[in-house]
């Protein structure tokens, strides 16, 4: 019938290749197996999961080759958010591009403002008063609460559970109240800046705080047994997307990604910056099937995991939460900061946990007022490139367990 | 392991092709392009430094010089000891490469961390620096068909892009200064 | 460039220039229909020799357009004097509707029973007007007096046909109210679930209207065809979704008296409406020329497939329990009491009710089973591309269903329409006067129960919905053919050997009827204390927490 | 709008008949309703029958497989074969056909081809089929049928049916059993994907 | 006209039947062969369904069709069975390329 007979694996791939080069990549691609194989003739199809797919968590388009509800292949597009934040970084000076750092990571903006000024002051030698670097890891870690609640629910939408996504945004506009009494901003607020932080702590903010932090706690527990333990979610999550502690290292994963395969590495603890050698907190680890509570089915490194390490995080959060409104010390909240910055012609490259892994900024001066450069890792971008590694000969409903566990911000992938 | 002990124990085994770049708060080595696949699987095979993790590439334009830096970020992550199953620090290091503006290219180390295929298609896209040996090396970040590489310092933005007239035409028939930098 | 304008996008549909024309068109059709019915009553008059019933009738039906024509018109005209009166009178009115449905529902009913009374005092093929008339006002001769009216309205009552237009009529008016109460009522329990309140705003009191106001918007909805969909099957996919769910109601009994059709096979013609039902969303899928509607439609019929399977052998043990086809005789079968429900009649009658609600959830699509419109990994499957009136139809025929298979349980397993009290306390009022029958409805048997009992496994299906996570298609597939088939034919192979070695009475029957009457009575009671409970605790149990916000803040 | 009401117009129609035609009860011979409804329902029987010679895209001929097998479901209900019209619906138009859509899909491209027939086959096809029709139709109508018995059996189809299966035709019904098992065996080998041999199924991993 | 008999039914059937034969004479695709038998066998099991009705037989023609629409089902899964190989085999469905006599 045809000519001559390449292999279909081959020629499939060479098919799809010039597919995405004539821009036109949901035409169907026939597959002429080896008939000598005695293979299924079947259909395998391109499809574009995304970027408008409401699993997809904003504009990532991944494009899968699948065989039915088989994914055989799924190859990450993205850049639909790119801004080029790090040109603007070049063009703006270091209190203006606070605002940008917002928008990176935009459900955890505090932690981007946390290293971007962290960064910046390791540049310029500036030291922080005590109250500010407390406020400073308050609103990190009230950040890293609210991110992984985020995280949470949509991974029960991805799961097809809609109720643990109200639940988590419930508990998230308290802290986005909490936010919005510091600030006046709920989702990018700026807050902190290069030298502590832009305005002192309201009255009465530490007593609501603990309120918040009292109130919020037992309802971890309610999140576990209404998602993290049923066990259809099990059954969906568990074994799913194994990444192995190489890979995981191989692929620069980062944050709870990492830790789900379970690396106890965890910048706060291994490369303390800031001030979190101060306080006492657990680094929680993916854990292997019937240990520590996990469910028989769990592998260290699946989608469970990952999930699970971030419910973990929470706790510790609260934990570290607490020990800070029992230290936190009064007196100034800023560093004297003078009006015009002027950065020295030095380097640095500095790293803090964010919320969905570490956040790296490498700011170049040159002894302007703005920087010569500034370079920003975004976590979701090295996470998400083991997307094509991990989503191989699953099934479609297991892109979005993989896809939704690995939690990626468009806003970081894109910059 | 310190930047410096680092650096020696490669010009020990490297010679000339690698040099101690001692850059205030940020030391590392550098290393001639030609070098750098074998000097990069010794930074992560050999045991006293296992530099097992490429945190990230960042290209630096150093216009109007006819170079590109590039700056690779790596971290030694050490598998533990202790009972509490804590990894360790085991030594940061940033290797820089130097390579021509114009048509430079370095070898790809996407073999050596998996983290560097993506890393080094954005320095592609976003500095115009080419990875040889790259499996997959296209736009990333951009449209395929987005013309120039936007971090180079004498990049000028377009003006309109697929027939859409762009920001900085606008602030420019309004009189006011373009957005390129 | 293409040809997208912004003004074209931005312009309102119906300007004033509509308004006016609809309201001039309006006026003079009501007015012109309400001068034509005048006239035609008037023509009527005078000829009355020929054809007055014919006239009467026309009479009635023009005059009664000419007055919504003119109601319309009304509305429009003071469209905001109108809603401001919807608005305050809003609960009124909701109530109102509830109790007029009810008594509407009941007219027909004694209405019937008095035709079917004078019908058998006149034997022979058809009673005239005048004979009607006569019993009507007691007379033997009929004078076309006052009661002629009534007569000449209770004359087509009489005939199967008529009778059987109003079924449809019934059961197409009760489907459309049963869809848009469940869709009101789903967001209404996910928002009480989700500690949020659910609608509250269109219509007044919590958001009756909620479904209406959805219902015009999606009318009102560009009708949107994809380029290269096979027009004429994406336009008759919902249709193949619909009817079946439709006919679903023409064989189930609201009471042994209230069915449309009672159908000596009733049961398997509803497994069958619902097998049918698939092939509006196959085809749906195949016509929408979109990868995703495709994989949906092929999850549908590959799930639906396997799952006909489980639920028919469910279904298999009634029959043989019972002996019939037949919904009316199951339902009467359970007519003694709570213990008497089927599903408490034997170990294997208790799995396969349960059997069969799981089965019953996959075939309707609902969740954990509800993949083919799973939106985090299919879109929105089938129902992608399709959009207004043909996506509301497909909504439609989804809720009809999950009411008629909710039903079809509890008339199958849960005492059909009966009341856990034996029928036979209430035996003596069911044929007492009417103020008796009523009390003898309510408490006893009768719609009410059946349409609670429905509700009630309505609720559960959504209550499942907003609890649990979705099943991946590998695990329906394992789910159905290793869990729900080997237990149904366990279910099957143990009633089969229970019928035939229990005898009804022993004490081995006597005994496990009691422990799982009382396993029923204790989970409605457990669910009863939960809702107790939770109603008690509700400022508590929602998780809000009083934050003063900060001076300042 | 073009073709739309075709399609819209025969359902409602079939609702309505199928309310009508469920009349367990025999009627008595000359009822116009019934008449009205057998011709109705004729219509969408021949009217859909036709539809399938006509359609060259393959789900429309499913599609009007589907009003076939309806229209013949209720035809089984006029004539109180009520048990025989559910099982029509169950199997036919519940299963055989969504077997059949399903091997549509499976077996054509999204894109592919219209395999359409010669001129010729299509006169020969009409000119033998036309033939067959009016000679059918002239001995049908010529021929004198035996007298109807009254009424027929209705009420207790079910039951008469299922004694008939276990007692007259037992070996029949122990057959076709044998026979559907057979089926369900064969499908299944067929349609089983080969097994998968050293150079097929691994995937392309490094 | 208004009373329906045996004939109005048989003459139906036969309507179906031409149809039915029409559709498998002339369509190339597999499926719509089959689909063209389908036509057929419910003409047939409709003729016996009225005999039953009309005629003298009692209920031996509702079983009989009972056991035509058993055939049919059992037929149409192997029928699609043997196309998916057929597609599997040929990459067509069309059934005039069967001719090979070889696998």
């Amino acid at each position: 019938m045809r000519g001559k007979r390449v292999s279909g694996a081959e020629r499939n791939r060479q098919g799809m290749e010039d597919k995405l080069l004539q821009g036109r990549p949901d035409v169907l691609v026939e597959v002429d197996r080896d008939r000598a194989g005695g293979g299924l003739r079947t259909e395998e199809m391109l499809v574009n999961m995304g970027p408008q797919h409401p699993s997809t968590h904003g504009v990532l388009r991944l494009m899968l080759r699948i065989d039915g509800e088989l994914v055989l292949e799924c190859t990450p597009h993205i850049g639909y958010l790119h801004r080029c934040a790090e040109k603007i970084g070049e063009n703006v000076t270091p209190v203006q591009f606070i605002p940008i750092t917002d928008r990176l990571d935009y459900l955890a903006a505090m932690i981007n403002n946390h290293g971007y000024s962290l960064a910046v002051e390791k540049l310029l030698g500036m030291e922080v008063p005590e109250r500010g670097r407390y406020i400073r890891v308050i609103m990190s870690e009230l950040n890293r609460i609210a991110s992984h609640l985020v995280s949470f629910g949509a991974y029960g939408l991805d799961m097809g559970a809609f109720t643990p996504f109200v639940y988590a945004f419930r508990e998230r506009e308290y802290i986005l109240d909490l936010f919005e009494q510091v600030c006046g901003a709920r989702l990018t607020y700026s807050y902190l800046s290069i030298g502590g932080a832009t305005q002192d702590l309201p009255e009465g903010f530490p007593e609501r705080l603990a309120q918040f932090l009292d109130y919020f706690e037992p309802k971890i527990a309610e999140y576990n047994n209404l998602l993290s333990f049923n066990q259809i979610f099990v059954k969906r999550t568990a074994g799913v997307g194994v990444i192995s502690a190489a890979d995981a290292i191989a692929w620069g994963l980062t944050g709870p990604c990492l830790r789900g395969s379970g690396v106890k590495w965890d910048l706060r603890k291994c490369v303390p910056y800031d001030i979190y050698d101060r306080f006492e907190f657990d680094i929680p680890v993916g854990l292997p099937g019937g240990v520590g509570g996990a469910p028989r089915e769990a592998v260290v490194g699946d989608s469970w995991n990952r999930y699970y390490v971030r419910i973990l995080e929470m706790q510790q959060s609260v934990r570290i939460l607490r020990q800070c409104l029992q230290q936190l010390p009064s007196g100034d909240f800023r560093a004297k900061v003078p009006r015009v910055l002027k950065l020295p012609a030095k380097e640095t490259y500095l790293e803090v946990e964010g919320g969905r892994g570490q956040v790296g900024y490498l700011v170049v001066g040159d002894g302007k007022a703005v920087p010569r450069r500034v370079k920003i890792r975004g976590p979701s971008f090295c996470n998400l490139s083991i997307a094509s590694h991990v989503c191989r000969n699953v099934l479609i409903a297991d892109i979005a367990a993989i896809i939704g566990s690995i939690d990626v911000v468009m806003g970081e992938v894109d910059r | 392991m310190t930047a410096q002990e680092v650096a020696e124990l490669l010009i020990a085994r490297f010679g000339t092709a690698v040099e101690a770049a001692p850059v205030e708060i940020h030391p590392g080595v550098r290393v001639t392009p030609e070098a750098w696949p074998a000097v990069a699987r010794f930074l992560r095979e050999e045991p006293r430094l296992s530099f097992n993790m490429l945190r990230c590439i960042s290209g630096l334009d150093l216009h109007p010089e006819p170079q590109i830096e590039l700056v690779y970020d790596l971290i030694a992550m050490r598998a533990p000891t202790a009972a509490d199953g804590l990894w360790s620090n085991g030594g940061e290091l940033a290797v820089r490469i130097r390579v021509a503006r114009d048509g430079g290219s370095v070898p790809s180390v996407w073999d050596v961390w998996r983290a560097a295929e993506w890393h080094e298609r954005e320095a592609y896209d976003l500095l115009g620096v080419g990875f040889d040996g790259h499996p997959d090396l296209r736009r990333i970040l951009c449209p395929d068909d987005w013309v120039g590489h936007p971090l180079r310092k004498d990049y000028e933005f377009p003006k309109e892009y697929q027939g859409i007239p762009s920001a900085a035409a606008a602030a420019e028939g309004e009189g006011g200064c373009g957005a390129s930098g | 460039m293409n040809k997208f304008s912004a003004e074209d996008a931005l312009r309102p549909r119906f300007t004033a220039a509509h308004k006016a024309l609809a309201l001039r068109g309006f006026v003079i059709a009501g007015v012109a229909l309400l001068a034509a019915a005048v006239g035609f009553g008037f023509v009527a008059g005078v000829a009355q020799g020929v054809g007055y019933a014919a006239a009467v009738g026309g009479v009635v039906l023009a005059g009664l357009t000419g007055a919504c024509c003119l109601l319309a018109a009304f509305v429009i005209r003071f469209a905001a004097l109108v809603g401001r009166v919807l608005l305050t009178l809003a609960l009124p009115i909701f109530l109102g509707g509830v109790v007029g449905i009810v008594v509407l529902a009941w007219i027909p009913a004694l209405l019937y029973e008095r035709v079917d009374g004078i019908k058998a005092d006149h034997p022979g093929a058809a009673v005239s007007v005048a004979q009607f008339e006569a019993a009507l006002t007691g007379n033997a001769a009929a004078a076309r007096g006052p009661a002629y009216l009534a007569a000449l309205a209770l004359w087509p009552l009489q005939f199967q046909l008529t009778r059987d237009v109003l079924a449809v009529v019934g059961v197409v008016g009760f489907v459309s109210l049963v869809a848009m109460f469940g869709i009101w009522w789903e967001r209404k329990v996910a928002g009480r679930m989700q500690s949020r309140l659910g609608p509250m705003r269109v219509g007044g009191w919590h958001g009756w209207a909620q479904s209406l106001a959805d219902g015009l918007k999606l009318l009102q909805k560009e009708d949107i065809f994809i380029a290269g969909a096979d027009r004429a099957l994406f336009r008759l996919a919902p249709y193949v979704a619909f009817i079946p769910a439709m006919c679903l109601f023409i064989a189930l009994p609201f009471s042994a008296a209230w069915v449309a059709r009672d159908l000596e096979v009733g049961l398997i013609f509803i497994f069958a409406m619902l097998g049918v039902g698939v092939l509006g969303v196959l085809l749906a899928g195949w016509a929408s020329n979109n990868k995703w509607s495709m994989l949906g439609a092929m999850r549908e019929a590959c799930q639906m497939i396997s799952y006909e399977i489980p639920l028919g052998f469910a279904l298999l043990v009634p029959i043989m329990t019972l002996g019939t086809l037949r919904l009316t005789a199951i339902g009467e079968a359970q007519s003694g009491g709570f213990h008497t429900w089927l599903a408490f009649a034997n170990p294997f009658t208790f799995i396969a009710a349960i059997v069969f609600f799981v089965a019953t959830l996959a075939s309707c699509k609902r969740a954990p089973f509800d993949l083919p419109e799973a939106e985090s990994e299919l879109v929105a499957g089938y129902l992608t591309e399709y959009s207004g009136f043909r996506w509301a139809l497909f909504f439609f025929a989804e809720y009809a269903e999950m009411f008629a298979v909710a039903a079809l349980a509890s008339v199958l397993f849960f005492g059909a329409w009966y009341s856990p009290l034996p029928a036979s306390w209430g035996a003596a009022w069911a044929d007492g006067p009417l103020w008796q029958r009523a009390v003898h409805g309510v408490l006893y048997s009768g719609p009410i129960w059946f349409v609670l009992k429905g509700f009630f496994f309505f609720f559960v299906q959504l209550w499942l919905r907003w609890t649990l996570p979705r099943i991946r298609l590998d695990q329906v597939m394992y789910a159905c053919v290793q869990v729900l088939l080997p237990l149904t034919m366990v279910a099957l192979l143990g009633n089969t050997l229970w019928l035939w070695l229990v005898r009804p009475g022993a004490w081995l029957a006597v005994a496990v009827n009691l422990i799982l009457t009382a396993i029923g009575g204790l989970t409605v009671v457990a669910m009863a204390a939960i809702v107790l409970y939770g109603y008690l605790n509700r400022r508590r149990l929602v998780g809000t927490m009083a934050v003063d916000p900060l001076p300042g803040g | 709008m073009t073709r739309g009401w075709l399609y819209r117009l025969p359902l409602p129609a079939l609702l309505a008949a199928s309310a009508l035609a469920a009349d367990g009860a025999a009627a008595p011979a000359a009822d116009p309703g019934k008449a009205v409804a057998f011709y109705l329902v004729a219509a969408v029987t021949v009217g859909s029958a036709l539809g399938c010679a006509i359609a060259t895209n393959i789900v429309r001929m499913a599609m009007c497989l589907l009003g076939t097998l309806g229209g013949v479901a209720l035809l089984y209900f006029l004539m109180s074969a009520t048990f025989l019209g559910v099982i029509q619906l169950i199997v036919y138009a519940g299963g055989t056909l969504i077997v059949i859509v399903f091997g549509v899909m499976l077996t054509s491209r999204a894109y592919g081809v219209k395999l359409r027939p010669r001129p010729v086959e299509v006169l020969a096809a009409l000119v033998v089929c036309g033939a067959l029709l009016v000679g059918l139709v002239a001995v049908l109508l010529r021929t004198d049928w035996p007298a109807a018995p009254a009424g027929g059996a209705a009420e207790g189809t079910v039951a008469a049916l299922g004694g008939s299966l276990l007692s007259v035709y037992l070996v029949p019904f122990e057959l076709a059993s044998v026979l559907l098992l057979a089926v369900m065996i064969g499908a299944a080998y067929l349609a089983q994907p080969a097994l998968p041999t050293a150079g097929d199924g691994a995937g392309p991993e490094e | 006209m208004l009373t329906i008999g045996l004939t109005h039914y048989l003459v139906l059937a036969a309507a179906l039947l031409c149809c039915g034969l029409y559709v498998m004479t002339t369509k190339r695709n597999a499926v719509g062969i089959l689909i063209g038998a389908e036509l057929v066998l419910n003409a047939a099991a409709l003729n016996l369904v009225a005999f039953a009705r009309y005629g003298a037989g009692g209920l031996d023609g509702q079983v009989a069709t009972l056991f035509v629409i058993v055939l049919a089902a059992a037929e149409a899964a192997i029928a699609i069975a043997i196309f998916v190989n057929y597609y599997r085999v040929l990459a067509t469905i069309d059934a005039d390329r069967g001719d090979t006599l070889k696998g």
